[in-house]
């Protein structure tokens, strides 16, 4: 490879461990200017490590950083500010109660004498940086009454608060509207004109080609190898990260289903969904796809007992049926794999078995006591079945790599042998190897006579795993798909409010 | 300050604030606050306003505020603490109005400033225990003691007149330490528990009250320990009479809390009537001991 | 619902429950007490509230900072003892009245030391607030016990409790201070950039770490400040009595917190104002002073006070009912 | 070097680090004191410390289940003088059982209010305080309550009798003790508060009745407080009405002391006992050597912090906070 630029920054042999683990391992990178950078890697492989260090969230054991060529010491984020550094956060890093104004500008308000806040400069600012982001709301209001995707945005804002030199994007779209994507691409290739060197994160490949100049892949805590986007493919990129190739083949359809295991009659919870019919049978797949915000979770959470529905009914086995608390849709063989793993699906200090084994303890017992074996027995089961990576079952889950964290939760309601399993975003920020895994899982249950609801925001995957797709916009259905019969264009016609018959 | 007041006392009702110290705390101030009112009660002139510090000092200044605020004829204050009320005391008396001090008295510095003091001497108690103690080991031993609540007027007092005495009157008795009990039996029993642990050999025992005394004898008893040993306390409560009358306990100091608070509403209403009351008026609280407690009631608390 | 939320003046009571509680309770008062409603026992209120008040300023920049101070009942009962006790040293006799500043300073001091002594532990050590402060309330006040050795001290100066009667025109001393106290604390946490840091460690400390805010040193300087209003509070306090007992404030952290969770600071962290803890602090200081007046007796004032904190409790999660996205949790 | 030691050292330190420090200050203090070390005072401090003890218990399994509990002081001042004053009224037959569903209602009310109406724990109990304080003050009278007849009635066999030489106190505290080691760590209800403490959200995903659990903690903690309240009055063979005032803040500071997280869902029963001993040994350690009994809170504070200092560091492999 020739070097036309000097590259903006440079780090060269970074190694950084934290208490028993090796998270970087002598990685060398590089930026150039006017370049957007990909950083791929499995779940856990080290690449928002490697950018807290170079943000200067951590500082490295071993290796250097270099801006502009000169070797330069970054002890915390304000300096890494200051050198044009800027981090974009996976996790929302933003502080509910204040205003978007105060989070773009967290840590470095406009000051005037006496250390008052210079609010109206702050105001100024900021406003004029969510406008460039084609942002719909002022930067007084509070944080926590935007949604996730407009908190996504002041976010991003903070990118724009200085002359970046170099800016990161960790997963920033993960819960961005395609809309909203549209946006964030634009800022980019903006940043990119002004010749700023953009390192982007994502584990979506058709992201990274679209947007990338340059591929760096790191595994496991080492370097693998920077490719040029424009001379290589996808199975080059994944046999790099993974190790193998995988198969993106839509599956056969099966020949029929068995009766039905659950209807919902014109069930509704204002004002999130209104008039919702759907019957899911055995051995069926139906997947449900929207925008974020369109109301399925809300679904989901209504027929796993969490809500109280204002109108309609639930049928199971033909059954009608009052779902008033999980208990209950559990004791109906109803299993969710909730949206948030990380608050919603596990205890995270316990341990994987404890987790697993969390709701059917009680009937685990051998006189008062939990058995043992019994717990163990069910944990190396699905430890087996769904190749969860972890030395014991005593690890706690918090230092599971995302992936299998999520792998837990799914295990932890197979494991209830459900008749009725939903999973709602089962892939959300998972790496192409564990997705790919979870989607062969998936098909494989309903072979097994499971009858599986999936929600999620990403067409590839809604296309994969389904039989059928119900396409929502706004807390309604807008219509439903025989995969056979499925196209991208009218899906995304369905999800964006245009009329089913209109499209038909 | 009572020049003014000469007036106010004829026939007409009389308004009477009290805030008391910690009403609830023991049967002793429940006893009083009851004796207080039944005395009121029984008299058409006097209509009365009772409140409680909850043993808080800040609170207390409240209560007098309120009290001053609201002009009642006089003021009758159970110190919560005897120095921190001098200014509140001397705020009443700016503002004309008479304060008489129960139970416990007040600091020097706010005499000029009180109508009256009427209660028990806590430092002349302290001696009759040091007196009873004295005499019970005959000049000879090593003894304990386990005061009130730290900081609390009537402990210091009590501590102060038995210290004193005690080593003026008996310098063969040697006193191993001193702990607090916090006026709590089953507190005053742990630290008894300690102290038979830490000395071999203990004679004699000097509570600040009977509550604690009769949970240090619990502790001897446990320990096997209470043959010979002498028992001397302050405020006879009936839990130390029986044991008195069982032989247990050796001797304490009798003070009745209906005769404390009759004394206090009594002293105010001659302050109001314009008699001239001497500025301390202590009601008697004489000895009990095994021999003599025949002559007392058992204490309704 | 959506008659209340159409006029502004009621939707603000719906978000500041304990004003509306302030204002029904004073009303209550002011019809069946006599002397309630009158000037001097309105300035008699603000005095009396004024000692947990001024400590509840602080503790509210603690707790929206996501910490606790447990110990402010000790650090009152600290200041006091050296307010009171400084004055009588013998370098200071001949200042005549001035030998009450070096006191008063050296008490302010104190206080500030034993907020930095928090403060530090809580950054270095990384040990919860809760539990550094409770360790703190046990062993400030054993520090108290051996300054004083068991014994109250009196001011033998009585221009030192005259301050306390002060008045500058219609208002006590005592009310100003506390009022400036407000206003100043109040300005701090709307309007510097210190006070939106507050809220910013508090409300999402990593978010806060992430953008260079020096977490550490900011919750020391909170500490500091509590610190400092709890000395102010306990020297002011000494100065009503001309004293200082080793047992002064005792139970006064309960109050304090007690009165900044009614505001509607949250005791996580992130969320809380100094107007909702002014509201706070009047309705103990209104329900207690109309209880004396009422001659409630003291048995039921427990009992009454107990149940008004949980019921006010109760009402804010009705009134403010938006968590769990109206999720069954 | 020492954090060296500790990140080589971690996880055994972390798990037995109270322990450690435990055995170290029992040396220290034997050495201070030659009376420390008998088997009369280690029994005598033993059972001092169970009053304080079988409270920590209960308050250990509320702070798992990630609340608090400070009205247990108010409550053991409730429970006393309940049982004390009807056992001449009703005769201990019927009093203790009385007064254990008397206070287990009063669990049973802070259950409710948190558990099921899901309010603040910390001010709840301590609205609760004050409550059950001003409730025994009006059920009292005010004044003190003793049993008449102290020296025949078998309900002396709670805070005085023995059994083979050992004080029952002991054997109650020790038996409950195991009794809820066994319970939190082995039983499906054990996991279930790890659980609700641990992330009441992800509990009510996965189906378990968070309400009833922790509804459950607070019947326990008022279960303990009767217990305590049983050895306490018949200890003393009388009450006062604030006889349980600060224990609260012992209990806290020993379930702390114990390692037990005030975040939740993370805990030990056992350690808690040892968290009660030391502050026991402490107390009574102090005086022993003659000092005034305020130094006890001074050293207390100390060791508070340097035992969840160390503590804490080992869980996270370092000495220093990571807060900059
Ligand atoms: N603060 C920490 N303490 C201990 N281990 C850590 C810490 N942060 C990260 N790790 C470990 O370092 C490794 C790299 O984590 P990192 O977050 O960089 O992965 P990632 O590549 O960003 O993964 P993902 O795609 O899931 O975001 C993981 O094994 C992780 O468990
Ligand atoms: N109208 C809205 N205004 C603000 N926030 C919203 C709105 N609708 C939804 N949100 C937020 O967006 C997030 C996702 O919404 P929701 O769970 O309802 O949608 P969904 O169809 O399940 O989408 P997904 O599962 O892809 O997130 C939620 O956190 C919700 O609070
Ligand atoms: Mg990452
Ligand atoms: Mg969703």
């Amino acid at each position: 490879m020739t070097m036309p630029h000097t590259p903006a920054l440079q780090l060269q042999g970074i190694v950084k461990t934290f208490p028993g683990v090796r998270a970087l391992d002598g990685v060398d990178f590089d930026v150039r200017p006017g370049e957007v950078h990909a950083l791929l890697g499995e779940n856990g492989a080290g690449k928002s490590t490697l950018m807290k260090v170079l943000a200067g969230m951590y500082q490295p054991n071993e290796g250097r950083i270099l801006i502009g060529g000169k070797t330069v010491a970054i002890r915390n984020p304000i300096e890494a500010k200051a050198q044009g550094v800027v981090l974009i956060h996976q996790e929302l890093s933003l502080v509910p109660e204040m205003s978007a104004a105060e989070n773009i500008y967290l840590g470095e308000l406009p000051r005037k004498s006496l250390g008052r806040v210079d609010w109206k400069t702050l105001f100024a600012k900021s406003n004029a940086i969510l406008e460039r982001l084609k942002c719909r709301f002022r930067a007084e209001v509070t944080v926590a009454n935007l949604s996730i995707a407009n908190q996504q945005m002041v976010e991003i804002a903070r990118a724009l608060t200085v002359d970046a030199r170099v800016v990161v994007f960790d997963e920033p779209t993960a819960s961005l509207t395609d809309a909203e994507k549209v946006v964030l691409f634009d800022i980019i290739t903006d940043l990119k004109a002004q010749g700023v060197g953009i390192v982007y994160i994502s584990h979506r490949m058709d992201e990274i080609f679209t947007l990338s100049d340059r591929i760096t892949v790191l595994r496991d805590g080492q370097y693998r190898g920077t490719l040029d986007t424009a001379a290589t493919n996808e199975d080059e990129v994944t046999r790099l990260m993974i190790g193998r190739s995988l198969d993106l083949t839509r599956h056969e359809a099966p020949p029929e289903f068995g009766k039905t295991m659950l209807e919902v009659r014109n069930l509704s919870c204002a004002p999130l969904f209104r008039d919702i019919s759907f019957s899911v049978r055995a051995g069926e797949v139906v997947g449900f796809y929207g925008l974020v915000g369109a109301g399925r979770t809300e679904i989901a959470e209504t027929l796993f007992g969490l809500r109280s529905p204002s109108a309609g009914e639930i049928l199971v086995d033909g059954q009608p049926v009052q779902i008033t608390n999980p208990r209950a849709a559990i004791a109906l063989g109803i299993s969710l794999v909730p949206e948030n793993r990380k608050e919603q699906g596990l205890v995270l200090h316990m341990n994987c078995r404890d987790n697993m084994t969390l709701p059917q303890v009680q009937d685990l017992t051998s006189g008062p006591f939990i058995s043992n074996g019994a717990e163990i027995a069910i944990f190396d089961q699905y430890r087996d079945r769904l190749a969860i990576k972890t030395p014991s079952w005593k690890q706690s889950a918090s230092v599971l790599s995302g992936g299998n964290q999520q792998k837990i939760v799914i295990g932890k309601w197979l494991s209830m042998q459900p008749r009725v399993l939903i999973v709602d975003e089962p892939t959300r920020g998972i790496d192409v190897g564990s997705k790919s895994e979870i989607h062969t899982l998936l098909r494989e249950l309903a072979a097994q006579g499971y009858a599986v609801i999936v929600i999620s925001s990403e067409m590839p995957e809604v296309l994969r795993v389904s039989d059928r797709i119900v396409a929502m916009y706004n807390g309604r259905i807008m219509r439903e798909f025989d995969i056979s019969e499925v196209t991208e264009d009218n899906l995304v016609q369905a999800i964006s409010g245009i009329k089913a018959e209109e499209v038909a | 300050g009572t020049v003014a007041l000469a007036s106010a006392g004829s026939a007409e009702t009389v308004r009477i604030g009290i805030t008391q110290n910690n009403v609830g705390i023991d049967s002793y101030q429940t006893t009083y606050e009851q004796a207080f009112i039944a005395a009121a009660d029984a008299n058409p002139n006097v209509e009365v306003i009772v409140l409680d510090a909850g043993g808080d000092v800040a609170r207390q200044i409240s209560q007098m505020q309120d009290l001053i605020q609201q002009q009642v004829d006089a003021i009758i204050i159970w110190p919560t603490d005897g120095q921190a009320l001098v200014p509140a005391v001397r705020n009443a008396f700016n503002a004309g109005i008479p304060v008489v001090v129960t139970n416990s008295n007040i600091a020097e510095a706010g005499m000029d400033f009180i109508a009256a003091f009427s209660g028990p001497n806590n430092i002349q108690q302290g001696i009759y225990s040091a007196e009873m103690m004295c005499d019970a080991l005959g000049g000879e031993g090593q003894i304990v003691q386990i005061t009130g609540m730290p900081g609390y007027t009537t402990a210091i007092e009590r501590q102060q007149g038995f210290d004193e005495r005690l080593a003026e009157l008996c310098p063969g008795v040697t006193q191993l330490d001193i702990q607090p009990g916090d006026w709590n039996r089953e507190r005053a029993q742990r630290t008894m528990e300690t102290f038979l642990t830490r000395f071999d050999q203990i004679d004699g025992v000097y509570s600040g009250d009977d509550n604690m005394g009769v949970g240090a004898l619990n502790a001897a008893i446990d320990a096997g320990r209470a043959e010979g040993m002498v028992f001397i306390g302050a405020t006879n409560f009936a839990v130390g009479y029986d044991a008195m009358a069982r032989g247990e306990y050796w001797g304490s100091v009798y003070q009745s809390p209906v005769d404390d608070a009759e004394a206090a509403l009594q002293t105010a209403l001659d302050v109001l009537a314009g008699e001239d009351v001497p500025k301390l008026n202590y009601f008697d609280t004489p000895k009990i001991t095994q021999d003599n407690m025949d002559e007392f009631d058992r204490p309704v608390f | 619902m959506s008659m209340f939320s159409n006029n502004p003046a009621l939707r603000w009571l719906m978000h500041n429950p304990i004003w509306g509680f302030v204002l029904l309770i004073f009303v209550f008062f002011s019809l069946s007490a006599d002397h309630f409603f009158d000037a001097r026992n309105l300035q008699n209120i603000v005095v009396q509230t004024s000692t947990i008040g001024l400590i509840a300023l602080g503790m509210t920049l603690v707790m929206i900072n996501g910490n606790i101070d447990l110990s402010v009942g000790a650090t009152l009962a600290l200041a006091a003892a050296f307010a009171v006790d400084v004055q009588s040293w013998a370098a200071f006799a001949t200042w005549g009245n001035w030998q009450i500043l070096p006191a008063v300073c050296l008490a302010l001091l104190a206080g500030i030391a034993m907020g930095a002594i928090n403060g530090f532990i809580v950054w270095k050590t990384g040990v919860d607030a809760f539990i550094v402060t409770l360790g703190a309330m046990l062993g400030i006040r054993g520090l108290v016990f051996v300054y004083t050795g068991e014994q109250s001290f009196y001011a033998a100066n009585f221009a030192y409790s005259d301050f306390s009667m002060m008045s500058l025109g219609p208002f006590p001393v005592l009310a100003v201070i506390f009022v400036l106290a407000v206003i100043a604390v109040h300005w701090l946490l709307s309007r510097t950039v210190h006070g939106r840091n507050t809220y910013a460690v508090g409300g999402n400390r990593e978010a806060a770490v992430n953008a260079g805010i020096r977490v550490g040193p900011h919750m020391m300087i909170n500490f500091m400040l509590i610190g400092f209003l709890a000395a102010l509070s306990g020297v002011l306090l000494s100065t009503q009595m001309g004293a200082a007992t080793p047992n002064l404030g005792r139970d006064y952290e309960l109050w304090v917190i007690t009165a900044v969770v009614l505001g509607g600071t949250k005791l996580t962290g992130g969320k809380g104002d100094i107007i909702g803890t002014l509201g706070g602090v009047l309705a103990i200081g209104i329900l207690r002073n109309g209880m004396n007046l009422m001659q409630v007796p003291a048995f039921y004032v427990y009992v009454i006070l107990g149940s008004i904190l949980i019921a006010v409790l109760f009402l804010d999660k009705r009134f403010n009912r938006t968590q769990n996205g109206g999720l069954r949790l | 070097m020492l954090i060296a030691r500790l990140k080589a050292g971690g996880p055994t330190l972390a798990k037995q680090g109270i322990l450690v420090a435990f055995i170290l200050f029992m040396i220290v203090f034997s050495f201070m004191s030659d009376r420390f070390m008998t088997t009369g005072n280690v029994m005598s401090v033993f059972r001092q410390a169970t009053i304080v003890g079988v409270m920590a218990l209960g308050v250990t399994i509320v702070v798992i289940g990630g609340n608090l509990d400070l009205s247990v002081g108010s409550m053991l001042s409730f429970a006393t003088v309940l049982v004390v004053d009807l056992h001449d009224k009703i005769g201990p037959e019927l009093a203790v059982p009385v007064m254990v569903l008397a206070t287990l209602c009063l669990g049973a009310v802070n259950g409710f209010l948190i558990g099921i109406l899901r309010l603040n724990s910390l001010i709840v109990t301590l609205g609760m305080l004050s409550v059950i304080q001003g409730l025994v003050l009006i059920y009292s009278g005010g004044q003190n309550v003793d049993i008449a007849n102290q020296s025949e009635t078998w309900f002396r066999v709670f805070g005085r009798g023995a059994v083979m030489g050992i004080a029952t106190p002991i054997i109650l505290f020790v038996g409950l003790a195991l009794f809820f080691h066994i319970l939190m760590t082995t039983t499906a209800f054990g996991r279930r508060v790890h659980a609700v403490g641990g992330n009441p959200v992800a509990s009510v995903f996965s189906g378990i009745p968070r309400s009833r659990i922790v509804f459950l903690t607070y019947l326990i903690s008022a279960l303990c407080v009767a217990v305590a309240a049983m050895i306490l009055g018949s200890r003393v063979m009388g009450s006062q009405n604030n006889v349980g005032q600060g224990y609260e803040l012992q209990v806290l500071a020993a379930v702390i002391l114990g390692g037990t997280s005030l975040l939740g869902g993370s805990g030990s029963i056992l350690r808690t006992v040892l968290g009660v001993l030391m502050l026991a040994f402490i107390q009574n350690g102090l005086i022993l050597m003659g000092q005034p009994y305020y130094t006890q809170w001074l050293v207390t504070w100390a060791v508070i912090i340097i035992a969840v200092w160390l503590d804490v560091a080992a869980k996270r492999g370092r000495l220093l906070s990571p807060i900059a």
